[in-house]
């Protein structure tokens, strides 16, 4: 069971991820962002439950959409808002921008832009793990449009016929960019893929962090006992637009308030609220503790340098002379 | 003559095509009512319906190949990739099926395939949303690549494109699709392995492709003023290459530079340089050939990182100044 | 119901694919083939059953081992072994060789070297034929092997979301070369991928003609109906090595002898004969007849011109100037 | 010295790297009990198990990326693909993934990868099994490009390319791989990014790679009959493409040819000939540079079409004659 504390951890973490979307969708409208970006408003309760269920020595590999991935697993936020302005700075060197921030030091092996790619990556590590018999997981989070790609289906093989300890998690935000998953998945959960493999599949609800967590938390057990993957659904919404230039005309006004009434963060302080770990002023507090982490971190991402354009050449093989 | 943008004069291409020719679809990813990342078929859906602006799966390797099959049986599909990046998906399909078909069984089919995808660095969206493809599938007979540089060849290579009954791998750039430019009323073609001089001049000739011809087209007003005259020839088409013209302009001109923004090594330049290093034009030459391309690196974040990475037109006018200025080795 | 006709037809074209293959082999030994070859001995009532279930006015899309689809489908046996030894009367010219045989005109859209990607190939048929108004359908061979691809998986998608005229027939002859398919498919049964897109999924015994022939029918009129794709996995067993070069290391003489008991021409000629359907005699009639056929097919290939090397550009492109 | 094939080379690098480093490990399709489908690995499994000698589904995609995965973690992994035609399916991960993740994290990592494939025409397996794909990625940073011609070459690369710490595509030739040659018992490398002057000569410089230094050595012992003193040198490493010996080589001889197998256009002679072209090497010239590569069509199957569409010895001497002799536009 999680305790108190756990469960506000969660909430605060939620909030914090909120906070620096929200802030970065307004450094987007102010003009300072180079460049695109992809918002998690709405789906914070999928990082937050699945990296809370498993321990901080294992694995994660992110996707576009990626900022909640990486605060969940405790990155930098001032390397990351750093990255997002393209500084000197930031996680990547301004190198990658708001699509490719990773942390290898906190086990994030990264974002990657190209949709499903870093699947068959994560099954490699988890290989990896398997042939140094370390008893770290790792964590594949991809998206539901990342479900129709080729490469899921053969690293979801993969990784069953080699019992590797890995976890599939699609977060189903019901649309790939403007595609309905109703669409392009013909059966009614991406989670009934699993069947081709015979592994368990689970949906579940993406707005429920503490569902999430359960869940999360059991495939981990799995995978860690050498029993092989587990594909899960968690099925959510993504407020925000697809990315900076979305005029949301493939979906109506009625669909995203029905379901910004089940916001994650809301939902969960209230239940939390309700069972009395948690009083509104506690919860306005953090609320404002969370700024001002936002407030420091951007500005120590404005005040930072932007890359000397003459070291544009550095970093491509990894035995380049020092320059 | 009207003036509209390149993203328009491609989806006019398209609409007069399908308007014409039922067998013409397009099929991609986000291309009804989102109109495409880009924006470029927005509004198609309305008037063609479902089946013929056909949204796909994020399943760009099947896809592609479902494009194949569909040529072969007599559509003429333009099959649509959301980034040239992700050709990476499409490359069975485009380099071992498409490209080879016919070959391998004798002449006995036709794939008249379009795949459509954006290419280029200048939006910000980093190393994998960013890359010039140009020189990618250059190594592989059986295809043809176009790159149009403005509306009016956009629209008229794109028609003779879906005409064309090869596999064609059409690649347009974000940073063009909202330049305007002149167009006529009328009904016309761009013939395809066709380069076209776009400019004429008598000391250097400057090969580019796509935005550098843009960026030469700036470099070399402000080099006239220096009194350099520069003969600017668009290539068009990548593949079949036709080096004719630029021959002749090198016979002309007596200089080569070739611009392009893909990444140096392995480029399109020198595949060029070499044909006229192997052609007549080479005794006609006052200085050796060059060539200014991307850095040989993934395109950067930052934006002056980015710019950095490919050539840009103070690069062009000092590569043109340091050519014709003759002490190369100095 | 099959008349007697029809039965003895298909055996009769079992018996042409056996004969055409063991030739094959013979040719190679002789040193006549600049090449590989892969045969299908063994697995002659797949292409066969299915074939006969189909109309002549259908489409197939066949594999690198495609001899068998390719005879099943009316293919021209002096075009067929001119293009195995390269000459300028084959099929392809002497382009294409074994792996690459197809005719357009009898709706065989051609065999490709490439594992797997002959498949969205004949999805993009299928479509072609719905967006014509065709009432035709695509039937698409594929072995196990082809069945880890992710284009398979993908285009099984697609075929089903467009609910495509297409029957997808996986042809398990139990290896992808040296690879048990137990070894890489997870489940008892390749026809399990089925339910990731929630289509009906059936294995068949790839060893009993009838049985293909009654499955694929039903699979036609279910995709003739409009109704989509149906996925076939018909178990048999490849009597010969995967190619030339096969040292059949990774099965056991056991296995092989076990399978060839199953034999399809032998079983299904010992069930005619019990149901009265065949009187030896007849068989044997029907061998010499066989056999005559391929001598004489064989004889026009061996006299057949090769193609002029300086003829080696013709082809590249359809606009080319003739030459 | 001992003599061993090609193929025994590549098998003996890869058993002593194994036996040395418990990162180092092989994964592909049939690569076990088969030995790969040139009986590359065989009887490795034996020694390995399993795990090390990891078979694969037919997967390339995702396999290529559980390559890159398993690289990340610090393992060395070495995926074989069967025939380098299927680096298609390869094509994101080598391209979009391992080489750009170190440059997209700003050096945060490390991709010690090595993409074995056999290319290459000559044994009748038609256009989909047979091409050179030497130019293929040649466009692409952060990859590197090896191309061993000999046994000696081939074990002394591989050991280099698993020591590397980048994403390294090393391809095999199918027709080399019973080649015997010699090779020392010691523990040796040959370092990449080095070309090797495979036999001096005063009046052309010949670059070849891989099968093409077999096919001009033997050229040139007809041609040194003729008074015609060759010059070869062997590439090796492709990319990053080192020219110094190249060029100090054309300023002795004052002439150049490349030869190569994959098709002409978009091949790697352009870009060596461009950087020639573009050094003062060009100065020294006393003839146009040449290439002879392969024919811009798909390899067909019949032997002697097979023969005819990739530079034969009696081409490559052609060639050289015809460089010497002159009158080039005649
Ligand atoms: C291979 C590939 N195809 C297309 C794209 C363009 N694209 C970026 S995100 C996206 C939608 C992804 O959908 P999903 O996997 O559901 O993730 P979400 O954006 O909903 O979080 C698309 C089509 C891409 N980046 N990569
Ligand atoms: C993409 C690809 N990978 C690998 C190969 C090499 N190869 C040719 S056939 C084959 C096995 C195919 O197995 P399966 O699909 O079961 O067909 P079968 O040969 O058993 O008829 C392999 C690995 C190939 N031709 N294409
Ligand atoms: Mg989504
Ligand atoms: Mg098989």
């Amino acid at each position: 069971m999680l305790t108190r504390d756990e469960k506000l951890a969660m909430l605060e973490k939620m909030l914090l991820i909120r906070a620096f979307e929200e802030k970065a969708e307004k450094l987007f409208m102010r003009n300072l962002v180079h460049g695109t970006m992809h918002l998690s408003v709405g789906e914070e309760a999928i990082p937050v439950g699945a990296i809370f269920a498993i321990k901080s020595t294992d694995y994660i590999t992110s996707t576009h959409r990626g900022h909640g991935h990486m605060i969940a697993k405790g990155g930098d936020l001032k390397k990351m808002f750093a990255e997002f302005l393209g500084k000197d700075t930031g996680y990547c060197h301004g190198r990658g921008g708001s699509m490719h921030i990773a942390d290898f030091g906190l086990r994030n092996l990264g974002a990657t832009g190209i949709v499903g790619a870093g699947i068959p990556i994560a099954t490699g590590a988890a290989l990896a793990l398997k042939m140094q018999n370390k008893s770290d997981v790792v964590l594949a989070f991809f998206g539901d449009g990342a479900a129709n790609e080729g490469v899921f289906f053969e690293s979801l093989n993969m990784a069953t016929i080699w019992k590797l300890p890995e976890i599939f998690l699609c977060e189903n935000n019901q649309y790939a960019m403007s595609s309905p998953v109703k669409r392009f998945v013909p059966t009614p959960n991406i989670s009934d893929r699993a069947s081709a493999f015979g592994i368990p599949g689970i949906s579940i609800d993406g707005m429920d962090v503490i569902a999430v967590y359960e869940t999360v938390k059991a495939a981990a057990e799995r995978a860690r006992s050498g029993k092989g993957p587990t594909l899960i659904e968690a099925k959510t919404y993504r407020f925000k637009g697809h990315s900076k230039s979305d005029k949301n005309l493939y979906r109506t006004k009625e669909e995203i308030e029905e379901w910004k009434k089940k916001d994650p963060i809301t939902t969960f302080a209230a239940r939390l609220m309700e069972i009395g770990d948690l009083q509104q002023n506690e919860f306005e507090n953090m609320k404002e503790k969370v700024n001002a982490i936002i407030e420091e971190a951007v500005k120590f991402a404005i005040d930072s340098p932007e890359p000397d354009p003459k070291t544009v050449e550095k970093f491509v093989y990894a035995d380049e002379k020092e320059n | 003559m009207r003036e509209i943008t390149y993203k328009e004069a491609i989806r006019e291409a398209m609409i007069e095509k399908m308007r014409e020719d039922e067998k013409v679809f397009l099929m991609g990813e986000d291309i009804g009512v989102y109109g495409g990342a880009f924006g470029v078929s927005m509004g198609m859906l309305k008037e063609f319906g479902p089946w013929r602006i056909l949204e796909t799966p994020m399943s760009e390797a099947a896809f592609t190949g479902v494009g194949v099959g569909a040529a072969i049986m007599g559509m003429r599909p333009i099959v649509e990739i959301m980034f040239a990046d992700f050709l990476t998906f499409s490359a069975d399909q485009l380099v071992n099926q498409a490209a080879k078909l016919r070959y391998m069984t004798g002449g006995q089919v036709k794939i008249p395939l379009v795949i459509r995808a954006p290419q280029g660095s200048g939006t910000g969206a980093a190393a994998q949303h960013s890359q010039n493809v140009e020189a990618w599938f250059f190594n592989i007979p059986g295809i043809k690549i176009v790159v149009p540089s403005n509306p009016y060849n956009a629209k008229g290579l794109l028609k003779s494109a879906i005409e064309d009954d090869n596999p064609v791998l059409f690649l347009e750039h974000k940073l063009l699709y909202n330049k305007k430019g002149k167009i006529p009323e009328d009904d016309y073609r761009v013939p395809l392995g066709q380069p076209h001089i776009e400019k004429e001049g008598d000391d250097i000739t400057i090969v580019t492709t796509s935005i550098m011809t843009y960026r030469a087209i700036e470099a070399a007003k402000k080099l006239e003023e220096e009194g350099i005259s520069v003969e600017i020839i668009d290539l068009l088409t990548i593949k079949p290459l036709n080096t004719e013209i630029i021959e002749k302009s090198v016979k002309k001109t007596h200089r080569l530079l070739v611009v392009y923004e893909g990444c140096l090594t392995g480029g399109i330049g020198g595949e060029i340089i070499a044909k006229i290093a192997e052609s007549n034009a080479f005794l006609y030459l006052d200085a050796p050939m060059f060539r200014l391309g991307g850095k040989d690196v993934p395109i950067p974040y930052n934006k002056n990182l980015e710019r950095a990475a490919v050539p840009q037109i103070e690069d062009i006018i000092k590569k043109v100044r340091f050519i014709v200025k003759g002490d190369w080795y100095a």
